[in-house]
């Protein structure tokens, strides 16, 4: 029992950690090929990786590593957190808001770290980062409280199961209004175009990862990819029936992501204050009605 | 203990303290500390102890009971541990200032008026504890002068106002009821209207709404706690209002029962939807607010007011697991919060009162256990798992989803956000980023704050990682509130539509972060670089003028900040300049001419004859 | 290119890696840097040999001096190169790095780049083609699989040197040394070029 | 006539009475003011001597026998009235003193003027 | 068990010995008082036991009642005797030390009559004698509020005098009245025939009696020289003025409207009169910057609050404004005397010139927040229980018009509070701390006073039901008058 457990938390993290890294590549290649280039090879990140481990770095302090391995340990509790195509290794330890809560982890932990590195871009991007995060939060808490509402329960796994009963939330007509929200806010999640202004390379210098070189930075990749793989998770799992298996969890998954890459490589960035003021604007009024239709619909 | 003897103990102790303090100060010191051990000792020697005392026969005919329960037996233990933390903190802090006696009587007087509170057993011994509480309060947050001054006064008043209001709730529930011990009330109070429940549950909750600060009577609270003596804040927002929280929780459940609050009056206007509204907007409202401050310890003190509102929210919104999440929050909070205002302490202390936040920076560098610590605070207030905070929040989204109310737990979480906000200021203006030169010779806190600050921090992870200790007490105070009590290990609660297991969040994050840190370690040995070895654009680092801090969130505040004008506090100010006024015009009637005065007689003696002219009064 | 061979990347992962993700921090000092966008976007593609251009130096391991050196750029080319990573690369782009090129007798100029930074590869012309470029980098794939490519390490060898010749153009520096300088040192200065 | 001669006292008393308070009430100058209040006492004697007061009433003394006693004058009101008047003297003598105290501080006796201690 | 009439005859006998004894020593007249009122105290209070079984009467010259002059000492009697006493007794040792160099044994003459006065109007049961003591009361403190001899003092005196002899004069009438109506100066025996004649010819005296009380009462409009004399007379004789003379003239009032007319129907006027008294009271004292002002106005605002509860007219309305009155007594006595210790040491009468008051004279400073805490009506100082009995009464009573006015008295209150706590405030946290070595040596005469009265607003405080008992009898001898006219005539 345990060592099924064990098996399956390791599958479930490097799995992710795997598909994260594609799906940047696959993304770096697809503007490629959208930009009429050629593009990197699709292992590019992976050799990224590789190529950081094996440089030195320069650390500003204790918390400097400490925020930063505390950030990715964040992102990969919360994989576990999340079912993989009927996989969810700690199914019965809090739900939907302890995903929520360990959400948080990531972005502090950066934050923490990028303060200590006392550089101001870092400070300005941890800045904007936050501040995003709490316009697609808005939106982002209004859906899944839909969810919740709807299914009366906190547990994705529960969410998920009570799917494959009735079919997709997002084709079900009370949650249809929150599914489009959650399509909205999206970009915003996963942090790509054109809500990309917390890196903003040609603006902020990459903003909190300015001082992150060598390792600091394959660990800052790494936890992107993670984040990318769970917004994209999450929609899977809320929306689209999660997957009774890993392959079809997958395959909803890259599908998913590349309608976003499209949008992603063809689209300017935002200024936060016009990225906040949007995602304030229609998102949340969409999850806002989506909201009161569940409310409406099941009391 | 005996009860009588613990009173006994903490208010004698205070005036000995004050005494003693005339002859040396060291040893005042000590025993103000041997003062509060002793009443924590005794406290935690009465767990799952039910008994009464009486403490007087005959005050104007009423008795004076004293009375111990669980649920008065946490919020007593809270309140003495977060008291020897303070007091132990002031050690050093208070050294530099005058009247250090002063401090230490009122310091003590307001502990042990509120463990006084907290035992009673009858209305009458809880307002006299409630009005010794609040002006010994109003003396200590008046004690840093200057700017002090008006948020003292702002405090008395308003708490005068609210004791009056609830010594009218008082004699109102004796002249129906017949007797002020809470037995007899909850035992007579079955017969009366709903009409009248209402009218005195609304009584009550302004007089427990302006110490709990709720949303239109919170005014008093942020210049009070910002400009009181940092220990004294941390007492302030770490129990003092919470006092309001245990009034809220002893009228609802234990003298109005939950079941007749819950359905009293109209099905839409009725106290407990008003309580919830309030509690709502007390939640998003200070949070934003917030946001919005400069100054360390007003930004947490209006996070304490955002606080309370979820507490709100917990105790009125009336099942079980609610009144589990508002008092463990009640309980984390206390923890959390004196810690933070102590570390805020700690870095004011050793920066000679600098609280601007703008102006701070990179002092993780020379105070680390301060950061730690206050790290640690932000954790739990924000509610990281595995810190405190994150579970009595879980239990009030948890049961606000359940029970079919999205809309507050929308503004519950919502504010979980906006805390994360100004934590993350706070933290980083103070600890991270660049250490400004003046700053360079700076100690670190003295051991006498260091060990309040370790020993709060321990617990804020041993309870968020234990959450079954702090819930097994409160499943005994609800049994004894006649509620189903939640179904709790030591790890967390389980119920149907969703458990919490702190066990294995608490081993995942562990074992993860271990992985993580070996393979961390596995990639090239870093070098330290100093914070001026900085990427500039190329440029090298000019000293001293890379600070960044100023407007921080400006891009969301700024547009958000139109929306957020303080109007409760607008409007108690315009009603104290109307007042003035008023008052201004109305003593000119005493014009100084004796023969106006003169005529005031003869109207007076005309009025009174006209009256039996015209009604026939006589 | 050897890119997907498997035994090479387990035999030395840490050359590999830094052989096709060179990550240019491009130092836009002068009229070099025109040739810089047509070399990283559609025309000619940089990615594809996992050449991309970074923000700062800390992510960067490959420095490009896109044209002449004035004494006042001279500055923030060494703050830079200082605060890359190693094993980090350096290549002047164009005449002016390496000699001064029309700029040979202007009191403003630094003639010889490699005098003040230890550079691993020069292009030169005036103004070398964005193929250039990619010339270079495989030029510098080989020196990096021959493990050539060694100009940090001189940097790191004969700082003491590196730092005087600095601290003789640009006056006293605002920032402490990198290494630990040498009170005296008669080693002759070597020639580092490609 | 008959209503006249039955309370001529009352009327005579109360005119006093107004008149006093008419001064008091209208009069700046204190000296006046003081002068009222005489007035205004003188009625008040007045009227308590004319609530004693019987017509043709003898004094209240068994000076001889056969005197009825339903004839005599009340001697109350008359000792009433001896206590008040000894009252109204100190009260009026303390009224100068002060006067002559205004006068010396504020060089005035206008009660219009002397206003410093107002609201 | 002494013979009532001592508590008059023995001050009175020994003030008019004070110019005697001047020729013996000039020092030994400061002792005189004190010593009156000492034994004043001692016997009134071992008389209370015997008052509360029974009334005890005196008949002066051995004419029984109506037709001879006598003395009631009833509970309610008692109470204001034993309070006049220790006022009396507790500032006279204040004044141990002369206020003024010159002119002491007049200070000390003036300041017996005027309690002795007092003593008189509390304890007779004859409209007329009410009416002498009542003239020797305010003769005395019209003298005494000019004692000082400056600007102030005069004009106050001045006014003072002319609104109370105005006063003085309407009781004057009202008493002619009465007399001619029912030929009877004993109250009991005017109160057994009041309802037997025509409504409008008994109100008119009792609108008299309350007009012309009410000035000394400071009942709202009557109240213009309240303020003046309080502020200009020597600290002591505030004390007195506000702890003694306006209760007197309550006590006065509520004598006429209880005891002598029987008054039942009209209380709803008295409550509003007395709200009103209180918000204006408080109101002008919110926006004062004059200590002994806004003390004064306070005094009005406490007046109101009396008036408020007396006319709920019940057993616990009165109980609890007499506790309230005993406790305003104490505490503005005290509060006096400490406001004019301070003004004594700053030389200003600027509250805003108190700071660092608490460093300089702690004592004082902390005598004077115990007094206005209790004021406020806080515990555990006297304040409270008072405030608590007559919220009690009120709510007990339980009519639209008591519920609404009491929601202006809750008003009243915060505002009272909010200018009693400034002047804490300014007193301890004002300005810059001073270091201790400033401070102030404390004079016996002063610092014994004000911590007897300290002591004594805290002990009551603790123990309110020291004097409950004596507080019900005294309601009861105002609300049962049949029980109090039998036990005179029977």
């Amino acid at each position: 029992m345990v060592i099924v457990l064990v098996l399956q938390i390791l599958f479930v993290t490097l799995l992710s950690c795997l598909v994260g890294l594609f799906l940047i590549g696959l993304s770096r290649k697809m503007t490629a090929r959208i930009h009429w280039r050629y593009g990197p090879p699709l292992s590019q990140p992976f050799i990224d990786i590789v190529k950081w481990f094996s440089q030195t770095a320069v650390s500003h302090g204790k918390l400097f590593d400490a925020g930063m391995i505390f950030s990715l340990t964040g992102s990969v509790v919360v994989v576990l957190f999340l079912p993989f195509g009927g996989i969810c290794p700690l199914r019965g330890s809090g739900g939907l808001l302890v995903i929520l809560y360990l959400m948080l982890i990531a972005p502090l932990g950066i934050a923490l770290s990028a303060g200590e590195a006392a550089n101001p871009y870092a400070s300005i991007g941890v800045s904007r980062k936050l501040q995003l995060a709490f316009g697609y939060e808005l939106s982002l808490l209004m859906i899944l409280l839909s969810l919740m509402t709807y299914y009366r329960t906190v547990s994705i796994v529960d969410i998920v199961e009570a799917q494959i009963q009735s079919g997709w939330s997002l084709v079900q007509l009370p949650l249809v209004v929150s599914g489009l929200a959650y399509l909205l806010i999206m970009p915003a999640i996963m942090g790509i175009r054109p809500f990309e202004m917390i890196q903003a390379p040609q603006e902020i210098s990459s903003g909190p990862m300015a001082e992150y070189g060598g390792k600091f930075l394959a660990f800052a990749t790494l936890q992107h990819a993670l984040n990318i793989y769970i917004g994209l998770s999450l929609f899977v799992n809320l929306f689209l029936g999660g997957g009774s298996n890993a392959g079809y969890f997958l395959i909803k998954l890259l599908l998913a992501f590349m309608v976003f890459q499209v949008i992603h490589a063809v689209w300017p960035r935002f200024r936060i204050e016009q990225a906040v003021r949007c995602l304030w604007r229609w998102p949340a009024l969409l999850a806002f009605i989506g909201l009161i239709i569940v409310w409406v619909t099941t009391s | 203990m005996k009860l009588e003897i613990l009173l006994a103990v903490v208010f004698g102790g205070s005036l000995l303290t004050y005494l003693l303090g005339k002859i040396s100060k060291r040893a005042r010191d000590i025993l103000a500390i041997l003062v509060l051990l002793a009443a924590t000792a005794g406290i935690a020697s009465l767990y799952g102890r039910s008994s009464t005392a009486i403490l007087c026969t005959g005050f104007l005919d009423f008795p004076l009971v004293l009375r111990i329960h669980p649920f008065a037996w946490i919020f007593a233990l809270t309140i003495a541990v977060v008291g020897l933390c303070a007091v132990i903190f002031s050690w050093h802090y208070i050294r530099k200032k005058g009247r250090t006696d002063f401090f230490y009587f009122m310091m003590l007087l307001v502990i042990s008026s509120m463990i006084g509170i907290v035992l009673s057993g009858d209305f009458l011994s809880f307002y006299i504890f409630w009005e010794i509480m609040s002006w010994s309060t109003f003396l200590l947050i008046s004690y840093n002068r200057e700017e002090a001054i008006a948020a003292g006064m702002k405090y008395i008043v308003m708490s005068v106002a609210g004791s009056l209001v609830m010594l009218v709730g008082m004699i109102s529930l004796y002249t129906q009821t017949g007797t002020l011990v809470f037995e007899g009330i909850t035992r007579n109070l079955n017969s009366a209207s709903s009409g009248y429940l209402q009218f005195i549950l609304i009584l009550f909750f302004v007089a427990f709404g302006i110490k709990n600060a709720i949303w239109p009577l919170h005014v008093w609270l942020p210049p009070a706690h910002s400009e009181a003596p940092s220990p004294f804040s941390s007492v302030l927002s770490g129990i003092l209002i919470k006092i309001g929280t245990f009034g809220f929780i002893l009228l609802i459940y234990g003298i109005v029962q939950v079941q007749v609050f819950v359905n009293l009056g109209h099905a839409l206007f009725n106290v407990r939807n008003l309580l919830l509204l309030l509690g709502a907007v007390t939640i998003l409202l200070p949070t934003f607010i917030a946001l919005l401050q400069d100054d360390a310890k007003r930004l947490l003190a209006w996070s304490t007011v955002a606080q309370a509102g979820y507490m709100i929210l917990g105790i009125a919104y009336g099942t079980s697991e609610s009144l589990s999440g508002g008092t463990l929050h009640f309980f984390n909070h206390a923890l959390f919060k004196s810690l933070l205002f102590m570390v805020v302490g700690a870095v004011e202390f050793r920066t000679n009162g600098v609280r601007d936040l703008n102006s701070l920076g990179g002092l993780i560098k020379k105070m680390p256990v301060t950061f730690a610590a206050g790290l640690i605070g932000v954790c739990g207030l924000i509610g990281v798992p595995l810190t405190n905070g994150f579970v009595s929040k879980w239990l009030i989204y948890h049961t606000l989803i359940v029970n079919h109310s999205p809309f507050l737990a929308f503004v519950a979480l919502l504010g979980t956000w906006g805390t994360i906000l100004y934590s993350y200021k706070l933290i980083h203006h103070i600890f991270l980023g660049q250490l400004p030169r003046k700053y360079e010779q700076l100690n670190a806190a003295p051991v006498s704050m260091k060990v309040p600050m370790i020993f709060l921090s321990l617990a804020v992870v041993v309870f968020g990682v234990l959450p079954g200790l702090p819930l097994h007490v409160i499943n005994l105070s609800e049994i004894g509130f006649g509620m189903e009590p939640l179904a709790i290990n030591m790890w967390g609660v389980v119920t149907g539509s969703g458990t919490i297991q702190m066990l294995n969040i608490a081993t995942a994050l562990t074992l993860g972060g271990i992985v993580l840190w070996l393979f961390f370690r596995m990639g090239r040995k870093n070098t330290r670089a100093d914070q001026l070895d900085n990427y500039a654009a190329g440029a090298p680092v000019p000293a001293d003028r890379y600070q960044y801090s100023v407007k921080f969130y400006d891009p969301l505040t700024s547009m958000i900040a139109p929306y957020l004008k303080d109007t409760a506090d607008n409007f108690y100010s315009a009603l104290a300049r109307g007042i003035r006024n008023v008052g201004n015009g109305i003593r000119r009637i005493y014009t100084g001419d004796v023969g106006n005065y003169v005529m005031y007689i003869i109207l007076f003696l005309a009025i009174l004859i006209f009256i039996q002219l015209y009604w026939k009064v006589w | 290119m050897d890119r997907n061979n498997i035994g090479k990347w387990f035999k030395s992962p840490g050359n590999m890696g830094q052989k096709y993700s060179l990550h240019a921090l491009y130092f836009c000092t002068g009229c070099g840097i025109i040739e810089i966008p047509p070399t990283i976007t559609t025309r000619w593609d940089a990615e594809r040999f996992g050449v991309i251009p970074v923000a700062t130096p800390r992510q960067a391991n490959l420095f490009l001096i896109t044209g002449y050196v004035s004494v006042k750029t001279l500055r923030y080319i060494i703050r830079s190169y200082e605060q890359m990573p190693e094993p980090k690369y350096t290549v002047g782009f164009g005449s002016c790095p390496i000699n001064g090129g029309m700029y040979w007798d202007s009191y403003n100029t630094i003639k010889h780049l490699d005098k003040y930074i230890p550079v691993d590869g020069w292009i030169a012309g005036c103004m070398p083609r964005p193929e250039a470029v990619f010339v270079a980098v495989t030029h510098l794939w080989t020196l990096i699989d021959k493990g050539m490519a060694t100009g940090y390490l001189k940097y790191r060898e004969h700082y003491t040197k590196y730092r005087r010749n600095q601290e003789k153009v640009l006056g006293k520096l605002e920032w402490p040394p990198l290494f630990s300088i040498e009170e005296e040192n008669e080693k002759s200065r070597e020639k580092v070029a490609v | 006539m008959n209503f006249l001669s039955e309370y001529t006292y009352y009327i005579g008393a109360f005119s006093l009475i107004i008149i006093g308070l008419y001064i008091i009430l209208v009069k700046k100058n204190l000296m006046k003011v003081i002068i009222g209040f005489s007035i205004f006492d003188t009625g008040i004697y007045l009227f308590l001597i004319a609530v004693g007061y019987l017509r043709e009433g003898t004094a209240p003394v068994f000076s001889k026998p056969g005197l009825d006693a339903g004839k005599m004058v009340d001697p109350v009101p008359q000792a009433l009235v001896l206590t008040a008047i000894v009252i109204g003297v100190a009260v009026l003598a303390l009224a100068v003193i002060l006067a002559i105290k205004i006068y010396a501080h504020y060089g005035t006796l206008n009660l219009r003027k002397i206003k410093e201690q107002r609201w | 068990m002494v013979n009532p009439v001592l508590f008059i005859v023995v001050p009175l006998g020994l003030a008019f010995a004070i110019p005697l004894l001047k020729y013996i020593s000039k020092k030994i007249i400061r002792f005189v008082p004190a010593l009156a009122f000492l034994f004043n105290l001692i016997f009134a209070l071992r008389l209370i036991p015997v008052v509360m079984d029974h009334q005890v009467h005196v008949q002066i010259g051995g004419f029984i009642p109506p037709l001879g002059i006598n003395l009631v000492a009833g509970p309610v009697g008692m109470l204001f005797v034993v309070l006049i006493a220790l006022v009396g007794f507790l500032v006279s040792i204040y004044a141990f030390h002369p206020i003024k160099e010159k002119d002491e044994d007049r200070y000390h003459i003036l300041y017996m009559l005027q309690l002795t006065g007092a003593t008189g109007v509390v304890l007779t049961g004859d409209i007329f004698n009410l009416f002498v003591f009542f003239e020797i009361l305010c003769l005395a403190s019209y003298s005494l509020v000019a004692y000082l001899g400056n600007r102030a003092g005069i004009e106050s005196a001045v006014k003072y005098l002319i609104q109370g002899s105005l006063g003085s004069g309407l009781i004057l009438i009202g008493i002619g009245l009465l007399y001619g109506q029912f030929g009877t100066l004993n109250m009991a025996d005017i109160a057994g025939r009041i309802h037997s004649v025509q409504s409008i010819s008994v109100y008119v005296p009792l609108v008299l009696f309350i007009t012309g009380f009410g000035v000394e009462a400071a009942l709202f409009p009557l109240n213009a020289w309240l303020p003046d004399a309080h502020s200009s007379a020597p600290s002591t004789i505030s004390a007195v003025l506000s702890g003694i003379a306006i209760e007197v003239g309550l006590y006065a009032v509520l004598r006429v409207v209880f005891t002598l007319f029987g008054i039942t129907h009209m209380m709803g006027l008295f409550l509003l009169l007395g709200v009103l008294t209180l918000l204006i009271g408080e109101l002008c004292a919110f926006s004062q910057d004059n200590i002994k002002r806004m003390l004064a106005f306070s005094s009005i605002g406490q007046i109101g609050l009396l008036v408020f509860a007396f006319s709920l007219a019940s057993t616990l309305g009165i109980a609890g404004g007499f506790f309230q009155l005993i406790s305003h007594t104490l505490g503005k006595a005290l509060l006096f005397l400490a406001a004019g210790y301070m003004i004594a040491h700053t030389g200003s009468m600027e509250i805003a010139s108190f700071q660092g008051m608490g460093k300089r004279m702690p004592f004082t400073s902390l005598a004077f927040t115990i007094g206005a805490f209790s004021m406020v009506g806080l515990p555990p100082f006297m304040g409270f229980p008072g405030k608590f009995m007559i919220l009690k009464a009120a709510l007990h009573d339980g009519q639209m018009l008591t519920l609404i006015l009491l929601v202006f008295i809750l008003i009243a209150t915060v505002i009272e509070g909010a200018y009693f706590f400034r002047v804490v405030q300014v007193l301890y946290f004002a300005g810059e701390d001073l270091p201790d070595r400033e401070r102030a040596p404390v004079a016996f005469s002063r610092f014994v006073p004000m911590f007897l009265f300290t002591g004594l607003i805290i002990v009551l405080g603790i123990y309110p039901s020291l004097i409950t008992d004596l507080l019900d009898a005294s309601a009861l001898e105002l609300l049962d008058r049949p029980d109090f006219i039998k036990s005179i005539i029977p």
